[in-house]
């Protein structure tokens, strides 16, 4: 029985494709026929692959080794030395978790979608459903690839549907710009990730996550190599030693990750991805396509645990993008901007997790954002339908009254968001911090990526909380806020749910519960991630990250005082944050207090610059430079292929004068001629 | 016999077409040029060879020796013969050809018997250019292929058409003079050889027979030969310096020309490279790897720069075709499995996703006459399947996964990566990679200034939904570049076959 | 036909313009020079007896065959082909030199690779000056 | 007997008069005697070398050459007499329109 749900593990990705299939297709000949655009057949395809994936989820729990591995050959080499490429899947604990976390916010934000979309009465329905179809799918297929050139190829595709989505209303000037960047932005990191799949393709001979009969994982592969009993020998290249050229394809990958999750240098995208539908925003750019990039990284953490100085970069771009998109967030008017910017900075937590060795914290906070971010996108969606489309959080306030379910479910994600205790975002964000503390103890880099991810916690406090004030508090202060325009159930429902879900995820892995009151076995997620096979085991990594990014727990007293000192200050900084944010802004007739800062707001709302640091990077140098290069061409090459031509043009018109049209000048050219050939023959023939 | 019967074939309809009336020379020509295709796709089907032509110990398909001419005491012989290379060629050029006779149905209004007889004309010296292997019947066919190129750009092109198509001929005559010198200095330096069979002057030439021609030594005269056919071909590729001639061509060409030329003819190039300098002269291209590598990187990166600077649709595409093909270029000096392999498969998918980027280019054209980019935007409103179909292809250019772009890059990139021939073969890898950026940068560029937007085209002509007959071959090429970027087994299984044999005499890695 | 003199080769007029002179004896100096030098040997005797060359020609040329005429068949081919020669010859002079009666110009030299004016005259019917001001274009 | 160098001298000397002729002379007809000039030297050169080898051949052949003198004559005047219809003028320099 266990096997039949691996059979239909392809199912999973396929029925989105379907759903993709039937939108387009039916929508672009026979609209009519399509009921509610194209939302139906998407609703049930991710209802579908939900399903499949808790059933996947409960057998790989109950099967053997923990996993389910299978692959087809996608192209052959020929001849013996050559490597194959494959296509695969590899069900897991951790891909099953993430299966599951995409499929349900997929399919919550399609019937969230019929709200937003439907009922607001847009055109080109089947278009956005198509497009989400086929981004579910690309999703669903990267989440379960079982090797790292398929996971590439999805990645991409992934990235082509944000493309589509974002662009959704293309007939404004906005929308198709922002998809640009945002394409652009992660085509970039992309290209630093193919660099890397090349490298480990051509490095190990393969790029599979977990070995086969025939095949080994190129981590396993790397940890033999370093480890030094190498049975098999790879080929590292430009001279670089194994450690070395392991590190440089480690940071190679992690370009791609840093483009996919917006990770500090290739962040700007994401806010200037708000432009497309809000429904797409909770999807992609919270829940699902930003965490590509840190589900990637925990997929090989086998081979990113054998690389310290790897480790440690990771922690530290985590640690400083946490704080830099947190302290962005503070100055935000529009209440997608403040989500977008929280976004940023909670990807950087989860970075900060897996570079600090908390490879559990990190999936658990993966987890718990993913919910509770989809929640507040969702929620802002519908107070964005409340107040026709205004964003600006200074035209709402007073929404609480009218909009009881909206307001209750975002002050739950808000809660989560801070991180205060019962909610989920406390347990994964404390479980991050206190995994950089402890081996931040031991390694100084880390204590820094620590502190700054501490002092983020404050921001983070302050900003959700000052949006929820804002929003939901004080006088209505326009009249579309005094009475805004209600939401339908296909709303109130995801927002329900994920409300519920955003407070009780965190009961999975209470972990300082457990060691504060000896209460065993509450951390299920640690022991879910340690069901796997051996090679993919949580306790796997943190022997490696022991053995060889020598990460070593360090304490401040007993061990039960670090936790107590650790979960206690990050708790304190957030309720220091939001009751910052209460003071401030819980009033009738909130004033904008941020204007107090002065030049450091215009650098903070400017985004430190950054924008038009890499607008003038593309506008300012790539443009001029291209048209340098064409001038060049258009001058100097074609200049000398039609120098070549004039050449010959005025030989010609030179030779011609030659042609005076009087015979006698022919005949003395003759004369002369005829002269010279004899002298010639005459001395060649020695006639003299 | 099925080679001749193919291009006996074509070249007949080619007559017939002439000799038709103007108003039914588009139908019929479709009509026959489907002969052409069937043909090749049943030679297709039932192909069944070994091994790379040139080289010893492989057995061809539909292979056809016989006596062509005596001249002195070298016999010209009809060598004729297909392998794992030449095949997807013939099937590609088949399959472009009878797209863009009726993709030309709109665009081509006066004297179209003409058009229509030098295009299948065009497409039977092409099929005779990828089936010969005797240098002379190589060379008429290859000079063949110009005539209709110059008369097809000359007569039916845009306002600077005769410019483009005098530089387009003396610019390539030139270079196939370069190379015709560069061979047969070759030929005559091996001094038992007495014939221009390719076969037969490849073997002896790996097996280094070669002697020496009056003053100049065996070394030198590799060298030179190898340098002589390199520019030769590199004219028709186009590698960087001596591109400027694509452009202009496929600004002026007409539609229909403009997808054969981008589609077919840069693979002749490319095709002569691997058959001539890269499987001939293996020695000779391992040691100058290095430059020639440097070639191809910055024709990639060069090539995409320009693009990214033009303000016309068509030279973007044209720039990028220059980019493309420079990835080829790499491939082969890699000298690895992935490296030809991928080298020879890039052509096929860049045939096909430039072919049909040329023809959405001119869809666009037809309705709204204008190619500047400047001109015209928010054309996804008005015309909704076209545009989507440009966008595909668009992202099929870009290497998007799963579409025949990204199969082809992926396997040069491998193939180079490992590269054992090339001197830090990942630091050239690595910056010929970085043109997926550019191409992606340009590329999106165009598409948002002109596709989205609100709508407003400087022309005043009523833009309105493609005919069926302009919009019908996009899908059909979309389907065939998906189709091969899903499973690229359908060509590179025989291109591998054929590039094998190459890969293990030269030692070039995986 | 007025033609602008001064413009073109103002030596062709000029009476004491040496080119000419000097490569006509410049190559009398090389013929002389290689006839001086060529060694001729010497004389390969004289003629046979007084044998009637003429007479034998005429012989030959009727096909009689006379007691001491030498063979001389060989010279009539010559003889035949300049009479062929001096008919075409006299045939063509008096081709050019026929006056046409009707309007048209002579065909012969009058090169049509200059486009002259549309009002020029043709001059074949008398010679009546043309035109002035017609220009010719190079 | 007399060397044949001196019949050979004097060919070469008649046959540069008459190449001085056609160089300098502007008129058409005078072109065509300085053209007979030259073919009377071949026919020297030829009865010099037929006497010296004692082959009638050279001989005939002399002959040939003067009657061939006579039609280049005809054509000659023929052509002369459509130059000067034609440009007014026997004048050779006048006839300037045969070129590019």
């Amino acid at each position: 029985m266990a096997a039949l749900p691996f059979e239909l593990a392809p199912a999973i990705a396929a029925l989105p494709f379907v759903s993709f299939l039937i939108a387009l297709l039916v929508g672009a000949f026979a609209p009519r026929l399509l009921p509610k655009g194209g939302a139906i057949p998407g609703i049930l395809a991710t209802a579908g692959s939900l399903l499949l994936s808790i059933w996947a989820f409960v057998a790989v729990s109950g099967s053997a080794d923990g996993m389910y591995h299978e692959y087809i050959t996608w192209v052959a080499g020929a001849g013996e030395a050559t490597l194959d490429l494959h296509f695969g899947i590899l069900l897991d604990p951790l891909s099953t978790m993430m299966l599951i976390i995409v499929s349900l916010v997929a399919l919550l934000v399609h019937v969230f979608s019929l709200g937003y979309m439907n009922d607001e009465g847009e055109t080109g329905l089947p278009r956005y459903y198509a497009g989400l179809g086929l981004f579910t799918a690309s999703m669903l297929s990267f989440v379960f690839a079982n090797n790292l050139l398929m996971a590439f190829m999805f990645f991409e595709l992934v990235g082509l549907c944000s493309w589509l989505l974002i662009g959704f209303w293309f007939r404004e000037e906005g929308p198709p710009s922002a998809a640009k960047k945002a394409f652009l932005v992660t085509r970039f990191g992309d290209y630093f990730f193919l660099v890397g799949v090349v490298g480990v393709l051509a490095t190990f001979g393969t790029s599979m996550f977990v070995g086969s009969e025939n095949m080994e994982a190129f981590p396993h592969i790397a940890e033999q190599v370093l480890a030094g009993e190498g049975a098999v020998e790879v080929t590292t290249f430009l001279g670089f030693e194994p450690q070395a050229w392991f590190a440089v394809l480690g940071l190679l990958i992690l370009g791609g990750v840093v483009g996919k999750s917006a990770q500090f240098p290739l962040h700007t995208w994401l806010p200037d991805a708000m432009e497309g539908p809000t429904p797409v925003s909770a999807l992609i750019h919270a829940a699902t396509m930003v965490a590509a990039g840190v589900y990637l990284v925990a997929r090989i953490y086998g081979f990113y645990a054998l690389l310290p100085q790897v480790l440690a970069f990771i922690a530290f771009v985590g640690g400083f993008t946490a704080l830099f998109a947190a302290t962005m967030g503070v100055v935000k008017k529009e209440i997608k901007q403040v989500l977008a910017y929280s976004t940023i900075s909670q990807y950087g937590y989860m970075m900060l997790g897996l570079g600090a060795g908390g490879y559990v914290a990190a999936s658990f906070h993966l987890l718990t954002h993913a919910f509770f971010k989809a929640l507040l996108f969702l929620g802002a969606g519908s107070v964005i339908i409340a107040m026709h489309h205004n964003e600006n959080m200074w035209d709402m306030g007073g929404l609480k009254e009218k909009m009881p379910v909206t307001y209750y479910a975002f002050l739950s994600g808000s809660l989560a968001l801070a991180g205060i205790v019962p909610f989920s975002g406390f347990w994964s964000k404390d479980e991050v911090l206190y995994e950089a503390f402890v081996h931040g103890l031991n390694s100084p880099l880390l204590l820094g990526a620590y502190a700054m991810g501490l002092l983020a916690v404050f921001f983070t406090g302050f900003y959700t909380f000052r949006m929820v004030f804002l929003t939901f508090h004080g006088e209505p202060r326009t009249d579309t806020a005094r009475d805004p325009h209600g939401v339908g159930w296909n709303v109130k429902f995801p927002l329900a749910v994920l409300g519920i879900l955003a407070a009780v995820t965190g009961l999975v892995n209470m972990v300082p519960v457990q060691k504060l009151l000896g209460v065993e076995g509450i951390d299920f997620l640690h022991q879910w991630l340690d069901a796997g096979p051996e090679v993919l085991s949580a306790h796997h990594y943190s022997t490696l990250t022991h053995d060889f990014a020598h990460y070593t727990a360090g304490t401040i007293g007993s061990a039960d005082l670090t936790v107590l000192l650790s979960a206690g200050v990050s708790l304190g900084l957030a309720l220091a944050g939001a009751g910052a944010a209460w003071l401030l802004y819980d009033v009738p007739e909130p004033v904008r207090h941020t204007d107090r800062l002065g030049r450091i707001k215009t650098v903070l709302f400017n985004n430190y610059y950054q924008d038009e640091f890499q607008v003038w990077l593309a506008q300012g140098v790539t443009l001029p430079v291209a048209k340098a290069a064409d001038k060049f061409d258009q001058g100097v090459i074609d200049g000398v292929v039609n120098g070549a031509s004039s050449v010959s043009l005025f030989g010609g018109s030179r030779i011609k004068r030659v042609q005076t049209g009087v015979v006698s000048n022919y005949a003395f050219l003759l004369t002369t001629g005829l002269i010279v050939l004899l002298v010639a023959f005459g001395i060649m023939g020695g006639w003299f | 016999m099925w080679i001749e019967a193919l291009i006996a074939v074509t070249l007949l309809s080619a007559f017939a077409v002439f000799l038709s009336p103007d108003g039914a020379a588009g139908k019929l020509a479709f009509a026959l040029s489907l002969l052409p295709l069937a043909g090749s796709l049943w030679m297709y089907s039932t192909y069944e060879a070994s091994g790379n032509a040139l080289l010893a110990g492989s057995e061809l398909a539909f292979e056809e020796t016989f006596q062509w001419v005596v001249a002195g005491d070298y016999a010209l012989q009809w060598h004729v013969g297909l392998d794992g290379i030449s095949m997807p060629l013939v099937a590609l050029t088949t399959v472009l050809t009878s797209l863009a006779l009726l993709a030309s149905w709109t665009p081509i209004d006066e004297r179209q018997s003409q058009f229509y007889g030098l295009m299948l004309f065009l497409e039977a010296s092409l099929l005779g250019v990828f089936s010969a292997l005797d240098f002379f019947v190589w060379f008429v066919f290859w000079e063949m292929v110009l005539v209709p190129m110059y008369v097809l750009i000359g007569v039916w092109g845009g306002p600077r058409r005769k410019y483009a198509a005098i530089k387009m001929f003396v610019y390539t005559n030139l270079a196939s003079l370069v190379m015709f010198i560069g061979f047969v200095a070759l030929v005559f330096g091996l001094g038992d050889v007495n014939s221009f069979d390719m076969p037969t002057v490849a073997q002896a030439l790996r097996g280094g027979e070669l002697g020496s021609l009056g003053p100049v030594g065996p070394d030198a005269l590799k060298v030179a030969a190898f340098v002589a056919m390199f520019a030769g071909f590199a004219v028709k590729v186009p590698v960087v310096p001596f591109h400027t001639w694509l452009p202009d061509a496929h600004v002026e060409a007409p539609t229909p020309v403009s997808i054969m030329l981008a589609g077919v003819l840069l693979k002749m190039g490319t095709y002569a490279l691997l058959r001539f300098n890269f499987t001939m002269l293996p020695g000779v291209a391992q040691d100058y790897a290095t430059i020639i590598a440097l070639f191809a990187v910055v024709s990639v990166i060069y090539g995409a720069m320009l693009a990214l600077a033009q303000s016309d649709l068509k030279r973007i595409v044209a720039y990028s075709s220059v980019s493309s093909m420079g990835y080829v270029i790499l491939g082969l000096v890699a000298y690895s499995l992935y490296g030809l392999g991928g080298a020879t498969f890039q052509m096929i998918a860049h045939g096909l996703i430039s072919g049909l980027m040329f023809m959405a280019v001119g869809v666009i054209y037809n309705t709204t006459h204008t190619r500047m980019v400047s001109d015209m935007s928010g054309l996804a409103s008005k015309m909704p399947f076209t545009v989507t179909v440009f966008v595909a292809g668009a992202f099929g250019y870009m290497g998007l996964p799963l579409m025949a772009g990204f199969a082809a890059e992926l396997f040069i990139f491998l193939g180079a990566f490992q590269s054992t021939v090339l001197a830090s073969a990942p630091l050239f890898t690595a910056a010929a990679m970085f043109g997926i950026v550019i191409v992606a940068g340009y590329l999106l560029f165009a598409m948002q200034r002109t596709l989205f937007g609100p709508f407003e085209v400087e022309t005043d002509y009523e833009v309105g939904h493609a005919a069926f007959h302009d919009v019908a071959p996009l899908v059909v090429l979309i389907l065939l570049v998906v189709a091969l970027g899903v499973d690229p087994g359908i060509f590179y299984d025989m291109i591998q076959n054929a590039v094998d044999p190459l890969v293990k005499t030269a030692g070039g890695g995986a | 036909m007025s033609v602008d003199r001064g413009g073109r080769d103002a030596d062709v007029d000029d009476r004491s313009r040496k080119w000419p002179g000097v490569a006509a004896i410049a190559l009398f100096v090389v013929l002389a020079a290689v006839f001086v030098g060529a060694p001729f040997g010497d004389a390969a005797g004289g003629f046979e007896g007084d044998a009637g060359i003429t007479a034998s020609i005429g012989y030959s040329m009727f096909n009689i065959d006379a007691p001491d005429a030498i063979p001389s068949e060989g010279f009539l081919v010559s003889f035949i082909l300049i009479a062929v020669v001096l008919d075409a010859a006299l045939d063509g002079a008096v081709m050019l030199a026929t006056r046409e009666e009707e309007d048209e110009r002579s065909p012969g030299l009058a090169s049509d690779a200059t486009d002259r004016g549309p009002e020029r005259v043709p001059s074949t019917d008398g010679g009546r000056p043309v035109g002035d001001g017609e220009e010719v274009d190079d | 007997m007399v060397p044949i160098e001196y019949y050979l001298l004097l060919s070469a000397a008649v046959f540069c008069i008459g190449v001085f002729g056609i160089l300098t002379r502007r008129n058409a007809l005078l072109f065509l005697m300085s053209v007979e000039l030259l073919l009377n030297a071949a026919n020297i050169n030829l009865v010099a070398f037929s006497r010296f080898h004692g082959n009638l051949t050279g001989q005939t052949f002399s002959l040939f050459t003067l009657a061939l003198a006579a039609a280049e004559v005809a054509i000659g005047i023929g052509i002369v007499l459509v130059l000067y219809r034609n440009f007014d003028d026997v004048d050779v320099t006048e006839a300037t329109t045969m070129r590019w």
